[in-house]
């Protein structure tokens, strides 16, 4: 067996037992190889079988799974034959992981270094002291904040990308010669996703460090893999280099991957922002959300939402955007009246909205729904699909029996789904014809404006493209408008005609869709933009020049006033961006950014003098 | 060979879901307290044989007990009345714990604090202590005895449904309910019981499980269902001194114990393990 | 719960001639009583003094007390007569023997002048005096004390020091029964003045060591005791095991010497083992009370079809397992000198009971029978009684009621429940407290004015064969009149380590009168119990 | 200690006064149902109306019932809890030594039934689903449904009668030495040892599956960490709070749920002085001994919740 190949699979099949007794193949035939040095990504949708065979490398199979046939071979040890103790110490010396969701791998009980130097120790590989004096110098190649000390934290006191890279670190501390991860951005923001696959790409570089990485998303790959396999029900699709598979993909599956990454931004122009009252279906004015106690004005003194403004056309999209935590849920529940708001305005249609659902008239709940976030709560569970959509169709329509069936039919035939569905409970489904239930029964009040709060974020690409497409579709044949709440902004291109971006609870910026990239912006939102990974190889390199300053990565409320982005901001100006209400500029096309700095500051960012704003007022 | 088994397997019950098994033996055993004293050879007050705790015999199969009775009569009698006492007393107690959890997810906060501090307070109290409290200010007729096993396992039945109902009104379905402007008691019957159905079931037996050993318990302090008739847990006690015999009086209706609740609960615990 | 209430005194009567030639005489013989029987058989050597022992009563409760006027438990009455004495003991046979008073005289049996004993101290060594026994006769007419027996003191209107060992008792009318009366355990002599009852200060046959209610009561030997060369024992424990298993596990596993209150199902067991068991024939008995004031038992035929419904034989040989005697109606039991012996025994006879049931008209309504753990043995009666019942056509929901409450909230308030009741120290008290029209525990409401004559002419007559005609009558006039079934008379079952000597059987209550203590001795050399 | 946990601590003592209130009102209102009162009792059988009357002015229970309720209340606040009314004896003279005895046997059994529990529960977790746990399940769940009595019956029966082995009756005055010590508390502690295990096997046996099945312990696996120090260094600091809880339920029933131990054993705790003060309608006993258990109950379900926010950093606020 040759060094060079430092992973080698041959036939792998893995199966599942099922309670009675019978077997689920759940890997089949699977073989790869891995050269030393390299870095091979396995691609799949959730159900493919990637994180089982990730596993399945360092000679662990999940309870009720096991290795029925094949071969493994890694640095030159057969892991199926592997005893228990050999195992033992072979993993995380040999070969190790990073987890998905560092936030749960993570011991909550023991402080982060007790956990990153513990492969060291229980592997005998070092002593404490060098083990420390190591996870610091980790620390620092991870590009983790106050490394010294950062290390007697506790799980809960840091953040999704720290201990993501934390993780990392933990897998790196016995110098093994594999790293296997799986999806290890997948649950962090944008903004944060870039910086852990940097600061991943960078440590890996140097050490010459063989690898795996598990993930769904092509852009990542095209940045951090020089092979990838592609999978699909546990079977290998495809494999080949990154830049062949992108950029010339075989397989027809692989082909369908690649083109969800790609979605087209949309044909059709965006609709302006509407000027006169009547053409706009939604308007929020200074809306205040919060808690805590009262100030001396009567408002909340902590604050989810503040001073939050925005108006949706009639027949349009108004897209969302923004980190987690910043308050986009909130808007999306304060709207529908699921969380009442302190102070502002909300119209709806001409008529200003009660603040809580229980005061709103059953006429402007029907005109107002909201399509939540994640398809597997949404659905009731012990309602069959049928019910769930007669239920609203005989709340606000009265229809009872044939009728409501009938409509409930012809709604189904609106998202696309087959009848049968009907009879089915939704634990039956597959997750993107929950999503298209979810929307189904939205439709059935023939509403005017829909919330879509994240709704395509729980789901593979492929069906979310599809989600999209039905989107617009719909926009286009019922004339309905969306408020579109997402982190996604392909996915904001692809349907939106405004886009607001919001930051720690404020609207920094209201602008056209299609002029994210280019024009002037908020500094926020050409940080966000920038952000969003490319499907090409480099992206990440040309992407990491464009950044100046690594900002506190966790937004603090500011009290004070000032501006929110003040600490991560790279055009911030001290002594003026840190106090005061933040001035709204509007632009001609109607675009509104709340900076200090002149549009022509942030049309080019790095610019020379700041200039006076063209209309400027204390918001 | 296979022929044969082949028709074992034909012959086993088809698959059940948890809930049809936990039903189903649940009803075995409601069928057995409703119609079993109709196959009774002799009433549960007559005395048929001067010899107390005889041994099994041909004339009476079980034996009889410590007045001379007939044992296997009045085990029969023991499981009704076991029964229907575990089976009315947890459907109060599940009933009024299920509505209050429920009712207190969607009243005002301090409503919950009230309800909380009153269930804490039930359950500091022994319930064997409770019972007896409860049982000599208001006498041990059928009604006070259920009433009493139902208000002593409330808190418990309480807990559970409030933390399954507390995670169900975060589900979203709810929201999309409450916006739509749906009452709160279809939220409650339609929305949220339905969907906590699977672990009730298991809260349930283990209340019905607790209600069976208590009552047995009870059967200490001299309480329990009037007599002739009697219940399990006051069959064992009234014949305990037939022990130093060996006599089955004691050992069969503690055997039938054993089998009602292990049976009960081994069927709930493959519930929750699958 | 709690069974076993001990008699409410035990003296058999004294007759009231004997009793007037005694007084007369002034004599009053002051040997310790004979015992007929001895116990199963053993030939008793010579009694040995020391040793300890241990004993477990029915029960123990924070009710447990060492105040006389409130002994209620038989645990109590024993505890009475190991720390106190009264004025009169009664013997084996129930007739009164003087104990601190020498002499007890009286010319019209009203006036009664006690002379006390002398030379008998307390055990905190003060000498007994006329005030202690005025103190201690009289404390149980203040209702504050909360005498169990307040309203047969009240019967003494006036008790009197009239020297320093001379007392005055004058009754409200004569009552040759008087020293009968003054052989109730509760009537035992304190010190003057005593309102603390933690310990106990008495000149019973040992000091108490440890009393804590509801654990455990201690003594040790009274070295002054006036009755020497008792009590034999060097020291007692006494502790009070409610559970019947536990109780009869404690003396099969030796932890203690003596248990009282066998269950008759054990008594195979403990023989088998070894161990020694002693009957004491009480005059105890559980009975059907129908109240003839209200519901069925206004119908006569009602009442004397649910006597004939009592399948006597049954309810002694399946629910006291032969430990027993049968009932007759009467509260007199059969070893009685009164007995009446000579009326037939009324049969269980079901077509009669028919008979009369129907003729009643009561068929059709289900009358409750009530019934509770507290009157001793009344469930598993209630069960034969309701099976006979159900036999005859007769539906009598059984109601049985928890033991604490019963007597104050069931007992003689239902039209038909059970009771329990203890011999009186005579008949004439029997009689009036229990039967005579208005009298306070008259269970049946039964009102017969010739009774009533009856008994004032009994109290009057001086002829003793007179008197038990006049007895005979009354017993007979119970039989057929009163709303009493009474099934059976309690035998009192106690068991004991072949190790102990000296118990024999008494009618004056379980355990030679609740006054063993005095009597039993240690004999080491004996063993054998498994 | 921090702010946090003194919060905590103290809006759970805040709650616990409000529990303990409600179960203060709610026992005397239950008392004052109970059919007769100490009075009644105290005659028994002999009571006439008038001499009930008496007694019954002599103890002051024909005061109205919120007066004596409130006389109790201004009592308690001074510490004092009033005298028994059946022996005339400060309460708190009566309970002390009961309390004591209670809690000795309360102690024995725990130290002898929390190690075994948390070792077979542990086991039983470990090796899920195997023949060892399903026999535990079945043995414990056993134990669970046989009435208490019956057990405690069967073995004083056969160790104390056939074969001798042990005293049938739990003294403590007989304790002189260690061995006797073992001997006196071998019955009882075995019994009510068997009964609280049983239940606590279970809980804990759920709560430590809960934490096998974290995500966190797959990862340790994967590390290559030895199954010991998986089971010490992981598994034991997440399991602390829910078991500690699973304890606390278990043990607060050691106190007063042991009426039937402790009258088999004939042995003189507190569950066996509220039995009799309900017997006898001694109210201020009644009172005493179920504030005594409330506190017992409130005490230890807080301290299990004190000690599950202290196992986890986040709780320490480290």
């Amino acid at each position: 067996m040759s060094r060079a190949h430092m992973i080698s699979v041959r036939n792998l099949d893995i199966v599942g037992h099922r309670p009675d007794g019978g077997t689920v193949p759940i890997v089949r035939d699977v073989s790869l190889e891995v050269r030393e040095g390299q870095m091979l990504a396995l691609i799949g949708e959730s159900g493919s079988g990637k994180t089982t065979i990730a596993l399945s490398l360092l000679g662990h199979v999940r309870p009720g799974c096991a290795i029925s046939g094949g071969q493994i071979t890694v640095a030159g040890h057969d892991v199926t034959s592997m005893t228990r103790h050999e195992l033992r110490g072979f993993r995380g010396r040999t070969i190790s992981y990073v987890a998905q969701n560092a936030g749960t791998a993570f011991n909550p009980a023991l402080s982060i270094a007790q956990q990153v130097i513990e492969p060291a120790r229980v592997h005998w590989a070092m002593t404490r002291q060098q083990a420390e004096r190591k996870m610091i110098e980790l620390f620092r190649a991870l590009a983790l904040p106050e490394p010294e000390t950062i290390g007697a934290r506790y799980p809960y006191q840091l953040s999704g990308g720290q201990l993501q890279r934390l993780m990392a670190a933990m897998a790196l501390i016995t110098d093994p010669e594999i790293v296997v991860f799986d999806e290890p951005t997948t649950a962090l923001d944008v903004t944060t996703q870039i910086e852990v696959l940097a600061a991943f790409r960078a440590v890996l570089a140097d050490r010459g460090i063989t690898g795996v990485y598990v993930t769904h998303d092509l852009a990542i790959v095209a940045q951090i893999a020089d092979h990838a396999v592609v999978l699909r029900h546990g079977q290998v699709r495809e494999s080949g280099t990154v830049a062949r598979i992108l950029g010339n993909p075989q397989d027809e599956y692989t082909r369908e991957l690649v083109a969800a990454c790609r979605i087209p931004p949309r044909a059709t122009p965006c609709a302006p922002m509407a000027s006169a009252r009547e053409d706009r279906v939604l308007d929020l004015s200074d809306v205040i959300v919060g808690y805590g106690n009262r100030t001396a004005e009567g408002l909340p003194e902590r604050r989810i939402l503040d001073h939050v403004s925005l108006s949706v056309p009639r027949g349009s999209t108004l897209g969302i955007i923004g980190e987690s935590g910043c308050g986009k849920s909130t808007l999306a529940r304060t709207i529908s009246g699921l969380q009442p708001w302190a102070a502002g305005q909300v119209v709806f249609r001409g008529e200003a909205l009660a603040p809580a659902v229980a005061d709103r008239t059953r006429e402007q709940r029907r005109r107002l729904q909201i399509v939540a976030q994640n398809a597997d709560l949404v659905l009731n569970p012990a309602w069959r699909i049928g019910a769930t959509i007669e239920r609203v169709l005989t709340f606000f329509h009265g229809m009872k029996g044939a009728e409501a069936r009938a409509e409930a039919m012809r709604l189904l035939d609106m998202v696309r789904l087959p009848h049968a569905l009907l009879e089915r409970y939704p634990a039956e489904l597959s997750g993107g014809q929950k999503q298209r239930v979810n929307f189904a029964r939205a439709l059935a009040a023939r509403p005017d404006l829909v919330l879509c709060d994240e709704i395509t974020a729980a789901l593979d690409p492929v069906v979310a493209a599809a989600i999209l497409e039905l989107m617009a579709e719909l926009q286009e044949t019922l004339g309905i408008s969306y408020i579109f709440i997402t982190h996604d902004l392909h996915a904001v291109r692809a349907v939106c005609d405004q886009v607001a971006v919001l930051y720690a609870g404020h609207v920094v910026e209201q602008c056209d869709s299609q002029s994210l990239t280019a024009g002037a912006h908020h500094p926020y939102t050409r940080l966000l933009v920038s952000s969003v990974p490319e499907m090409r190889a480099g992206w990440l390199a040309d992407a990491m020049a464009l950044r100046h300053a690594e900002g506190a990565p966790a937004a603090q409320r500011r009290a004070d006033g000032g501006c929110q982005f003040f600490s991560r901001c790279d055009m911030r100006m001290p002594g003026q961006c840190d106090r005061g209400p933040v001035p709204v500029h509007t632009l001609p096309d109607g675009a509104r950014i709340a900076c200090y700095r002149s549009c022509a500051d942030l049309a080019f960012p790095g610019g020379v003098a700041p200039a006076a704003p063209l209309h400027s007022y204390e918001s | 060979m296979s022929g044969m088994t082949t028709g074992f397997r034909a012959l086993r019950l088809p698959s059940l879901t948890p809930a049809q098994r936990v039903m189903g033996l649940f009803g075995f055993w409601l069928v057995l307290a409703v119609c079993g004293p109709f196959f009774a050879p002799y009433a549960p007050g007559q005395i048929i044989d001067t010899e107390v705790f005889a041994p099994l015999s041909h004339r009476h199969w079980l034996g009889t007990d410590y007045l001379g009775r007939d044992l296997g009569s009045r085990l029969l009698y023991a499981v009704r009345y076991t029964v229907l006492i575990c089976t009315l007393s947890t459907a109060f107690s599940c009933g009024c714990g299920i509505l209050l959890g429920i009712a207190t997810t969607a009243t005002p906060a301090w409503m919950e604090q009230v309800a909380g501090r009153l269930m804490d307070g039930i359950l500091s109290i022994p319930s064997l202590l409770c019972a007896l409290l409860v049982i000599a200010a208001f006498g041990d007729s059928l009604l006070a005895l259920v009433l009493t096993l139902g208000v002593i396992y409330t808190p418990g039945a309480y807990r559970t449904s409030r933390a399954l109902a507390l995670r169900i009104a975060r589900m979203d379905y709810i929201t999309v309910a409450v916006a739509r402007g749906e009452g709160a008691l279809f939220i409650i019957w339609r929305e949220i019981l339905p969907n906590m159905r699977g672990p009730l079931l298991a809260d349930v037996g283990l209340r019905f499980i607790y209600a069976v050993l208590l009552l047995s318990n009870l059967s200490f302090l001299g309480l329990g269902v009037q007599p002739p008739l009697v219940d399990l847990g006051s069959l064992v006690r009234e014949n305990v001194l037939g022990l130093v015999y060996g006599s089955g009086a004691v050992i069969l209706p503690t055997i039938v114990i054993g089998v009602l609740t292990v049976g009960i609960n081994l069927v709930l615990d493959g519930t929750s393990r699958r | 719960m709690r069974g076993g209430r001990a008699p409410y005194g035990k003296a058999g009567a004294l007759g009231r001639r004997q009793a007037l030639r005694l007084a007369g005489a002034g004599l009053f013989a002051a040997t310790l009583p004979a015992r007929a029987v001895r116990a199963a058989g053993a030939q008793d050597p010579q009694p040995r003094r020391g040793g300890h022992l241990n004993f477990a009563g029915l029960a123990a409760s924070t009710a447990d007390t060492l105040d006389p006027a409130r002994f209620a438990l038989a645990t109590d009455y024993i505890r009475g007569h190991m720390f106190y004495d009264g004025l009169v003991m009664l013997d084996a046979e129930m007739m009164p023997h003087p104990a601190l008073a020498e002499r007890l005289e009286s010319d019209d049996l009203q006036t009664w002048h006690i002379t006390l004993r002398r030379g008998v101290t307390f055990h905190d060594g003060a000498a007994l005096t006329a005030a202690d026994v005025v103190y201690s006769l009289a404390r149980h007419k203040d209702p504050a004390v909360g005498s169990q027996q307040r309203v047969i003191a009240q019967e003494m209107a006036d008790i009197q020091a009239v020297g320093p060992l001379d007392v005055r008792v004058t009754l409200r009318g004569p009552n040759a029964d008087f020293p009968s009366m003054l052989g109730i355990v509760s009537f035992s002599i304190v010190r003057n003045g005593t309102t603390d009852f933690s310990q106990a200060n008495g000149t019973g046959p040992y000091t108490c060591t440890e009393f804590t209610p509801g654990v455990r009561t201690s003594g040790q030997r009274n070295p002054d005791y006036w009755r020497s060369p008792a009590p034999w024992l060097d020291s007692v424990d006494m502790i009070g095991i409610s559970d019947d298993m536990s109780r009869h596990n404690a003396l099969l596993s030796h932890d203690v010497d003596i248990i009282a209150s066998v269950n008759p199902r054990l008594v195979r067991l403990l023989r088998t083992r070894g161990f020694g068991i002693m009957e004491s024939p009480v005059g105890t008995y559980t009975d059907l009370a129908i109240r003839l004031d209200e519901g069925p038992g206004r119908s006569q035929d009602f009442v004397t079809g649910m006597k004939y419904l009592f399948n006597r034989e049954q309810v002694r040989d399946s629910v006291f397992l032969g430990f027993a005697r049968m009932g007759n109606d009467q509260p007199i039991p059969p070893e009685h000198r009164y007995f009446a012996a000579d009326l037939p025994q009324r049969p269980f006879d079901p077509d009669r009971a028919r008979f009369y049931l129907r003729r009643s008209g009561m068929m059709e309504t289900g009358v409750p029978l009530v019934c509770s753990p507290a009157a001793l043995a009344s469930v598993d009666i209630a069960v034969v009684l309701q099976y006979a019942a159900q036999q005859v056509g007769l539906s009598l929901p059984i109601r049985r009621m928890p033991a604490d409450g019963y007597w104050t909230e069931y007992w003689m308030k239902t039209p038909m429940g059970f009771g329990n009741t203890n011999p009186r120290p005579s008949l004439d008290m029997t009689f009036a407290l229990n039967f005579a029209s208005g009298a306070p525990w008259n269970e049946s409401r039964w009102r017969d004015p010739r009774f009533d004559q009856l008994l004032l002419a009994a109290r009057a007559q001086r002829d003793e064969a007179v008197r038990r005609q006049i007895y005979h009558d009354m017993q007979v006039m119970i039989h057929e009149g009163a709303g009493i079934c009474l099934p059976a008379f309690t035998t009192s079952l106690d068991a004991f380590n072949p190790r102990v000597r000296g118990l024999a059987p008494s009618q004056a209550g379980q355990l030679m009168g609740f006054d063993f203590l005095s009597h039993v001795w240690l004999d080491d050399a004996a063993g054998g119990a498994a | 200690m921090n702010a946090r946990l003194a919060r905590l601590v103290l809006r759970r003592i805040g709650a616990a006064l409000c529990s303990l209130l409600f179960v203060v009102v709610a026992i005397f209102a239950l008392t004052a149902a109970l059919p007769g009162d100490v009075a009644d009792m105290l005659l028994g059988q002999n009571a006439t109306p008038d001499a009930t009357q008496a007694l019954r002015h002599a103890l002051h229970l024909d005061q109205p019932l919120w007066l004596r309720f409130m006389h109790w209340c201004g009592g308690m606040l001074h510490g004092n809890a009033g005298n028994s009314l059946l022996t005339g004896r400060p309460v708190s003279e009566m309970l002390a030594p009961r309390l004591y005895n209670s809690l000795l046997l309360a102690g024995a059994t725990t130290l002898v039934a929390v190690p075994l529990a948390l070792v077979l529960g542990l086991a039983c977790a470990t090796w899920r689903d195997s023949v060892f746990d399903r026999v535990m399940t079945v043995l414990t769940l056993g134990i669970v449904s046989v009435p208490a009595f019956l057990i405690a019956t069967v073995s004083v029966f056969v160790f104390a009668v056939q074969f001798r082995v042990v005293p049938a009756l739990s003294d403590i005055r007989s304790i002189h030495s260690v061995g006797q010590f073992f001997l006196t508390f071998a019955m009882p502690v075995a019994t009510l040892a068997s009964i609280t295990m049983a239940q606590m096997i279970r809980m804990i046996r759920a709560c430590m599956i809960d934490v096998f099945s974290a995500p966190y312990m797959e990862m340790a696996v994967i590390k290559g960490v030895p199954p010991v120090r998986i089971m010490l260094h992981h598994a034991l600091p997440n399991a602390i709070g829910p078991v500690a809880n699973a304890i606390a339920l278990s043990l607060s029933s050691l106190l007063g749920g042991v009426v039937v131990i402790e009258t088999i054993f004939n042995y003189p705790g507190l569950a066996q002085l509220m039995v009799d003060s309900v017997m006898s309608r001694d109210v201020p006993i009644i009172q005493a001994c179920t504030l005594l258990f409330c506190m017992t109950y409130l005490f230890l379900t807080t301290l299990a919740d004190i000690v599950a926010l202290a196992s986890v950093p986040k709780g320490r606020g480290a």
